[in-house]
């Protein structure tokens, strides 16, 4: 670790980056985002299996944003990002949300994160993204760190559900994602979390006409979770953080992943993966799958 | 807010099946509803003063109408509405006669329907605004493209009328397809003495400028405000020099090296030349890929013999800007090949003729290049293979055309008249030869027309064989000409000396991509997409771009003349004011929400949407914003799906409009 | 609810200037199709969102059709290629999630297949009715103190007008 | 590459000889066959123009006994018989009813398609210029008209092999053996097919017009691929001279023994004695290519 | 065949104008004349259909396939008119022609007509559904070579050239055809005088069989 607290503090020390967006451990099996100025800090700066948060989340919000800009110049932001966490600064690139040019990517060789804090780091406790994962060395950076290492094995238990929910009939899955959808307490830690969704007024805010109804009763859950698998849809990168968030456990990465699937299927396209390639929303092709339509 | 409702028996064809009393006193019943009634013919000129009445005496501040479609009469009501000092926004026309008494039998559901129709209008009428009309000034100044026929037609026209005219055409003379033609269906007068008063005139006028070995690179901008840039593509030649003398042609040591394309490939052309003689402007083009200087480095023929120092090798092509105000496309077609280019072109060509093996089997062109005093042959009619003169004719119709199979399914319209005149032709020249014509069916609609097909039978003695050939061969010189006469019901074969194909009208090759460029539809063989099929053929879907000729859909030459001064017409109308009033259904952003994500700039098929920076108190931007630019904008409404954060409404269909529409129901 | 008179209740965006001019032409040229099917026009099929469907089925509509031009003949030359994107997306999540396919039906009807507007819109209703009641979707509505009204036969027009000023269209 | 064979009835009996020297030129090519274990007729023309069904289930079964041998293709060196199963296997593909029933008549599941080879693709494939490296004898002299006949390049959109009006493959297999090859215009001209029994006439009409279009292109040899052709452009050639007394007798070759011939192989060896038209082939040709 | 088109042309024109139906009006015909053709619920239009994929109506008749054909000239009907006489309702006059069993199946036709319809394809159809009717099959020969070739098929799995010609001579009783080529084929040794059985016959036969029923 000492390499990234190392190139941390050249970049502050000298003065190419405005701050770094960074992991620190708050205990054995469990670490923090932190946003470090002084190039002192950067000793707190870690890397591991349990630096699980997105931190390309970041990127969008104002205040770190304002970070970027003193005495009327701007700055580079320094970002420690996973692989995965790539793909999303890459989706944020395509959709004008920051300048390739204005931040520094600190990445590394990802052997895998944990599922959630607290786990040891084998199989079994796997986050499910990491599972599928086919870049363990990120697409874009501007520096690499850390060793290659294996990852271990574990079951796609994920793809399996996918399956699993797609062989019910209709109604049963209808019902199912009904009664999961019911547990919505309408939090929005999905949103708040997902890199993505950095709308300053999301579609359910705007209430003139209201678009989602925002009270927590079961058609208002079925709209809010349906409308924000579509907006993600061909857009979601799979970094799985609204699921880790969902404090009422709906399986919320399961329609992303399946959204991701049918977006390779129908499209051969997966979000953030190149910078060159066109977003999906937004392109066309005259070939589109056209078997929809009578 | 006082809304009317307004119900339309449209005498009985909206109250055989619909009780519009029951639906008028229900409509009365609905909140904000202050006044309801039906009557026998809302659009009639005691209707609209019962509307204009009707808002005077009850205050109203939207109406709604039931009645036919909207593509009907929505103009007259809402004009009835601004008589009666209500803005023309705050009118909804509820379709009760197509989309509900003409298609339901049963009085019951048919009156529930346009119950629920109505209250889907009144719903929407609620959340109506005023909108105003958008002004945007215009540029008097038209682009034609292509100078053909139709492209000669319509800038004669729009110059005569006043305006200024810039003419582009990619072949180094204009002329089109119509100067290669020899004689023309049904009178027989010779086409280059018609047409060429045409390009002499075009070539004096003083308001057309004329852009000839040019393309059309870009357009941008909207109606009455393109600009357009052109590519002169660089003729070697410099033309305020050139006289047209022509002595660097004749002393041009490379003569068979290109054919000449003019003459359809039966002759040569030397590396400089001019298309043809009567060619305007009168300026040769040197052709970089045959010409020796370009190759070695050296000959310079022409550059010795011109005493006007024109010939400029070092020219380069230039790039001209122009804006404009219209646009007409005249691109014109191209014919069929019947060679086979490649295995995923949807031409699939005619091996069973011998994809232009034999060089006696000729297309249309080629046979009135053969056929013309101009042409390779001085007129006479003769093999290209060895010159003789073919005693045997025979002429295959449908190449191409009505061939599901071949690539193309419709019918190319000219040729069972052009086949006709050939085939006239060839007897009037070759009295002792036979003509024989394969047809399908013989379509001689217009002026003339089946009397001159008829001429060719009964006068000429062309013998017209029903069915489609399924092969030609070459059997010791002649051609076997394999076919079914349908009518006898017995097979037919023919030892023609020559054989000319009638082959498809087919768009000009870069036709797709010049639909993109300027952002005009076309349909899936390349023809250009007129904005109605009917009502409005010669303007495209985009406003502003005016359609002439066989770029559409094929055409005979007075149908193109037509076509061209119509959409000349078209472009002199919107000339005729100053600035242009537009339907103020355009999109606009809100732009406190908008995230600037720009997928609604990904997703604008016109380019409306630009990039506006939003700054704070220091003047520092803090955030880029979607623009819409209301002159360019459609209102297409695709940004507004688009858009995540919903920040994009479409005036007259904003979201909360069809909300309540979906709430109506 | 009686179950023998129930007859679906079916929404269509349609696109202004392909489909709605087309069901015009089956006007003018007087072909049958039943009645159950209620048009919203909109400018474009690009414009249609899918929030637009889902407000549809929340107020009650057993089935719902989309339809604009054929590819290539777009009014503004690429909408419907961006809308045949979204909704190839938006009918896999609802597939997935558990709304059928015949619940969102889609097509492409030009200005002139009037007859194809008719078959269309009837082999729709045909689906609809062979499918039943949304039963699925109108349960979550049942939550509500004002119970929306799933079928016109059942009320009095007065009633439903109450309904309306109650449930204030948001 | 691993290839499998289906000969077909004709080559085990009238049409020997184009087995015979098919081996014969691939063993010298290095091309090795597996033979389909038990395979049996395809159909022919009969089975298709009296009963569809049993058509599809004929030269399915042949597909299906390749399929569980574990080979990805099939030769078949007889045009007809090579028409008739890219046409069955494209069919049953296309076509749920067609498939269902034929699955259920051979108790199988038809999942993967074969890739049925002709004998023209065989030796594009297999490279041309093994056969002109190893070419052996000169024969320059021969001048050959290629003869397609209908099976072989039709129907275009299922065979997706050749042009089917203006085919150039066997031309170009031809040269590689030194030969010259006409252009001529009976190249896809029905000989008559499967009437060669019933209806003799026409048969003789139409391949007596066939051989004169060759001969009139200056060919002095007709090149065939198929063993119903050859049967019906040598063997009827007797008959010809009954009708036609003009006529006189005209080497038809097919292609593999060509190729046998330039390779440096022995008449006898080829199989060309079977043939009916008692031609002195190396005699006539090859003096020909002698002389230059 | 053709005049006698020609000849009902009169006829075509009454029975069609009033009617609106032309299939209509040519059952009421078949019923009067008491022929040996049923006339079943579907049409042999609509069974061509069932068979080939592709519907009769495509044809425009531009004549493309009968100007190909290689065996126009034996053909008592143009491959083309056999397709408007199914068109028009006139199966009678389409199943008893010579056309479809004169048709080689060189499918010159099908990959020329600009409709993309398959005419060989068709005439298979044609004759198939000419079978199962059971109409007298003029081109007797041709018919009876076929059964003789699926008969060794069917018995051997395997054609079986000898045993086909014997059985062909057998069925048509022309002895004497093919004097000059058969004993040929045996000098040089080609005519194979056993058949050549493969090993599953069984599956042959059931094959046969199972399709042999009528659809």
């Amino acid at each position: 670790m000492n390499e990234l607290i190392k190139h941390a503090k050249e970049l502050l020390e000298k003065g190419e980056v405005a701050a770094v967006i960074g992991y620190r451990q708050v205990s054995e099996k469990r670490t923090k985002p932190v946003i470090i100025t002084e190039p002192e800090e950067t000793r707190a700066l870690v890397f591991n299996e349990y630096c699980l948060n997105n931190l390309a989340v970041y990127l969008t919000k104002a205040r770190i944003k304002l970070l970027g800009r003193k005495n009327n110049k701007s700055f580079k932001l320094a970002i420690t990002a996973k692989p995965c966490d790539v793909h999303s600064i890459v989706a944020l690139i395509q959709e004008n949300q920051i300048d390739r040019d204005k931040i520094h990517i600190i990445s590394f060789n990802c052997h895998g994160v944990v599922k959630d804090f607290g786990f040891d780091f084998n199989g079994d406790n796997l986050s499910s993204k990491c599972i599928t994962c086919e870049t363990h060395k990120p697409l874009y950076y501007d520096k690499l760190l850390g060793e290659v290492k294996e990852t271990p094995q574990a079951r796609d238990s994920a793809l399996e559900r996918i399956k699993e929910i797609e062989r019910m009939p209709h109604n049963e899955r209808f019902e199912f994602f009904r009664s999961e959808f019911d547990k919505c307490i309408k939090c929005y830690a999905c949103r708040a979390v997902c890199p993505l969704c950095y709308c300053q007024r999301c579609i359910t805010d705007k209430t003139i006409p209201c678009w989602i109804e925002t009270s927590s009763h079961q058609r208002g859950n079925f709209a809010w979770n349906v409308i924000r698998a579509f907006h993600l849809s061909g857009r979601c990168t799979g970094c799985g953080e609204c699921d880790r968030v969902c404090p009422a456990d709906i399986p919320l990465s399961l329609i992303n992943r399946k959204m991701t699937i049918e977006a390779n299927n129908l499209f051969s396209f997966v979000s953030g993966r190149s910078l060159e390639t066109p977003t999906l929303v937004g392109s066309f092709n005259e070939k589109d799958n056209d078997e929809l339509f009578m | 807010m006082k809304i009317g409702v307004f119900v339309c028996h449209c005498g009985e064809n909206i109250s055989s099946t619909v009780d519009c009393l029951r639906v008028a006193d229900l409509c009365k019943s609905y909140s904000g509803v202050e006044y309801s009634v039906d009557y026998k013919y809302m659009c009639s000129d005691p209707g609209q003063k019962l509307i204009k009445e009707a808002i005077h005496k009850y205050d109203l501040d939207a109406i709604v109408v039931g009645s036919c479609s909207p593509h009907m009469h929505e103009r007259t009501f809402r004009n009835a509405a601004v008589s009666a000092g209500i803005n023309p926004f705050m009118v909804e026309i509820a379709n009760l006669r197509e989309h509900c008494s003409w298609v339901h039998d049963e009085i019951e559901a048919s009156t529930r329907k346009a119950i629920e129709l109505m209250r889907m209008a009144i719903e929407k009428v609620k959340r109506d605004k005023p909108l105003t009309k958008i002004n945007v000034p215009v540029t008097k100044r038209v682009l034609v493209i292509g100078g053909g026929i139709a492209g000669i037609q319509a800038a004669l026209d729009t110059a005569n009328a006043g305006y200024e005219v810039v003419l582009v055409e990619k072949e180094p003379s204009i002329g089109g397809h119509m100067s290669q033609l020899s004689e023309t269906f049904p009178t027989l007068d010779c086409s280059q003495c018609i047409l060429t008063p045409r390009m002499v005139e075009v070539h004096q006028h003083p308001r057309i400028k004329l852009m000839t070995y040019s393309e059309v690179e870009r357009v941008e901008g909207f109606i009455g405000n393109f600009k357009v840039t052109i590519r002169k593509k660089a003729r070697h030649i410099n033309e305020e020099n050139c006289s047209g003398c022509g002595l660097c042609i004749t002393k041009c040591p490379i003569k068979k090296k290109a054919y000449n394309s003019f003459e359809e490939d039966l002759a040569f052309r030397p590396a400089v030349y001019v298309p043809f003689p009567q060619a305007i402007p009168n300026i040769p083009v040197i052709d970089e890929t045959v010409c020796t200087y370009y190759k070695t480095g050296k000959c310079g023929m022409c550059l010795k013999v011109c005493d006007r120092e024109a010939i400029d090798f070092g020219q380069k092509d230039t790039i001209h800007v122009a804006d404009v105000g219209a646009i007409i496309v005249a691109t014109g077609y191209k014919l069929y090949n019947i060679e086979k280019k490649s295995e995923d072109s949807i031409y699939k060509g005619y091996g069973e003729y011998g994809y232009g093996k034999y060089r006696d089997i000729l297309d249309g062109l080629q046979f009135e290049r053969i056929a013309s005093a101009s042409g390779p042959t001085s007129g006479e009619i003769k093999r290209p293979s060895d010159g003789r003169v073919p005693k045997k004719l025979a002429f295959i119709q449908c190449v191409g055309s009505r061939d599901d199979s071949k690539g193309i399914s419709y019918c190319s319209k000219i040729c069972c008249m052009y086949t006709a005149k050939q085939a006239m032709l060839y007897r009037h020249k070759v009295h002792d030869g036979e003509a024989y014509i394969f047809y399908m069916d013989i379509r001689a609609g217009g002026k003339m027309y089946e009397e001159f097909v008829r001429r060719a039978i009964e006068e000429d003695k062309v013998k017209y064989i029903r069915g489609r050939v399924s092969r030609i061969y070459e059997e010791n010189g002649k051609y076997i000409v394999k076919g079914e006469d349908t009518i006898a019901g017995m097979p037919v074969e023919i030892d023609a000396d020559m054989v000319v194909l009638a082959t498809a009208m087919i768009p000009q090759d870069d036709a797709g991509s010049l639909a993109r460029k300027i952002g005009i539809p076309y349909d899936k063989y390349g023809f250009f997409n007129e904005a109605h099929p009917k009502l409005r053929p010669v303007e495209s879907t985009t406003a502003g771009i005016f359609l002439a000729g066989a770029c559409q859909s094929p055409k005979d030459i007075p149908e193109s003349v037509s076509m061209a001064s119509a959409a000349a017409s078209k472009a002199i109308i919107l000339f005729a004011n100053d600035t242009l009033e537009r339907e103020p259904v355009v999109a606009k952003v809100n732009e406190d929400i908008c995230a600037g994500c720009f997928y609604c700039m990904k997703v604008c098929p016109f380019g409306a949407v630009e990039v506006k920076d939003v700054k704070d108190m220091n003047g520092i931007v803090y955030k880029e914003v979607a623009y819409i630019n209301q002159g360019v904008c459609q209102g297409c409404g695709t940004c507004t799906a688009t858009c995540l954060s919903k920040s994009i409404e479409l005036a007259g269909f904003n979201n909360e409009e069809i909300f309540a529409e979906i709430a109506a129901l | 609810m009686d179950k023998q008179n129930w007859e679906p209740k079916i929404v269509a965006f349609v696109c202004n200037w392909c489909t709605y001019t087309g069901a015009d032409l089956a006007g003018t040229s007087r072909l049958k199709y039943p009645a159950n099917c209620k048009l919203i026009r909109v400018m474009c099929s690009g414009s249609i969102d899918p929030v637009f469907i889902l407000k549809a089925f929340e107020r009650g509509a057993d089935g719902v059709l989309v339809s604009g031009c054929h590819p290539n003949d777009c009014h503004y030359n690429a909408g419907n290629f961006h809308a045949r994107r979204r909704w190839d997306f938006f009918h896999k999540l609802l597939d997935f999630i558990g709304i059928e396919k015949g619940r969102l039906q889609f097509s492409w009807i030009s200005a002139s297949e009037g007859k194809k507007f008719a078959d269309v819109i009837t082999k729709v209703t045909e689906d609809i009715k062979a499918m039943g009641q949304f039963t699925s979707y109108k349960k979550m509505n049942s939550e509500f103190t004002v119970d929306f009204p799933a079928d016109l036969a059942e009320l009095e027009e007065p009633v439903l007008q109450e309904s309306f000023d109650k449930e204030t269209v948001k | 590459m691993r290839y499998g064979y289906f000969p077909g009835c004709s080559l085990t009996s009238s049409a020997k000889e184009y087995d015979i020297s098919l081996r014969k030129v691939t063993d010298k090519l290095g091309i090795t066959f597996e033979e389909i274990n038990d395979w049996s007729c395809c159909g022919a023309t009969s089975a298709h123009v009296t009963n569809h069904k049993l058509s599809a289930a004929l030269a399915m079964r042949n597909i299906m006994l390749a399929g569980q041998q574990g080979l990805d293709n099939i030769i078949a060196p007889c045009a007809a018989c090579y028409n008739r199963l890219i046409i069955s296997q494209n069919e049953v593909k296309n076509h749920s009813g067609i498939r269902k029933e034929t699955e259920d008549l051979l108790s199988v599941k038809f999942e993967k398609d074969l890739k049925i080879i002709n004998i023209l693709e065989l030796f594009l494939k297999s490279g041309l210029n093994k056969i002109t490296e190893k070419r052996k004898r000169e024969l320059s002299g021969v001048k050959a008209a290629c003869y397609y006949g209908c099976l072989l390049v039709r129907p275009a959109a299922i065979t997706k092999f050749d042009d089917a009006e203006q085919p150039e493959s066997m031309e170009k297999i031809v040269e590689a053996t030194g030969a010259y090859a006409v252009d001529w215009n009976y190249k896809t001209e029905c000989c008559g097919a499967a009437h060669s029994i019933s209806r003799r006439d026409i048969v003789i009409d139409l391949s007596k017009k066939i051989i004169d279009d060759a001969i009139a292109h200056g060919a002095n040899v007709l090149v065939v691929a198929c063993p119903m052709c050859h049967t019906n452009l040598d063997m009827r050639q007797r008959a010809m001279k009954r009708k036609y007394p003009e006529h006189k007798n005209f080497p038809v070759l097919y292609l593999t023994e060509l190729i046998g011939l330039s390779l440096g192989m022995d008449e006898k060896d080829l199989g060309i004695d079977l043939h009916y038209s008692n031609f002195k082939y190396a005699d006539t040709l090859m003096n020909n290519s002698a002389k230059g | 065949m053709t005049s006698d088109i020609l000849k009902d042309a009169k006829k075509l024109q009454t029975s069609f104008i009033p009617s609106g139906n032309f299939k209509e009006s040519f059952k009421e015909k078949e019923h009067d004349k008491n022929i040996s053709i049923q006339i079943h619920e579907r049409s042999v239009e609509d069974e061509i259909t069932e068979r080939t994929f592709q519907d009769v109506s495509l044809c425009y008749q531009c004549g493309k396939c009968s100007a190909g054909c290689p065996v126009r000239y034996y053909m008592d009907i143009a491959p083309n008119k056999v397709v408007r006489l199914i068109q028009l309702g006139y199966y009678e006059e389409a199943l008893n022609s010579d056309t479809p069993w004169l048709c080689a199946g060189c499918l010159a036709c099908s990959v020329r007509c600009p409709k993309e319809f398959d005419l060989a394809r068709f005439m298979d159809a044609v004759r198939e559904i000419a079978l199962e009717k059971g109409v007298e099959i003029k081109q007797v020969n041709i018919l009876k070579f076929h059964n003789a070739f699926l008969d060794q098929i069917k018995n051997h799995g395997r054609s079986y050239e000898a045993g086909l010609v014997a059985d062909y001579k057998m069925k048509t009783l022309d002895l004497f055809q093919d004097v000059d080529s058969a004993p040929g084929m045996f000098l040089k040794g080609k005519l194979i005088l056993l058949p050549h059985n493969i090993k599953n016959r069984k599956e042959i036969k059931r094959i046969f069989k199972k399709t042999s029923g009528k659809n």
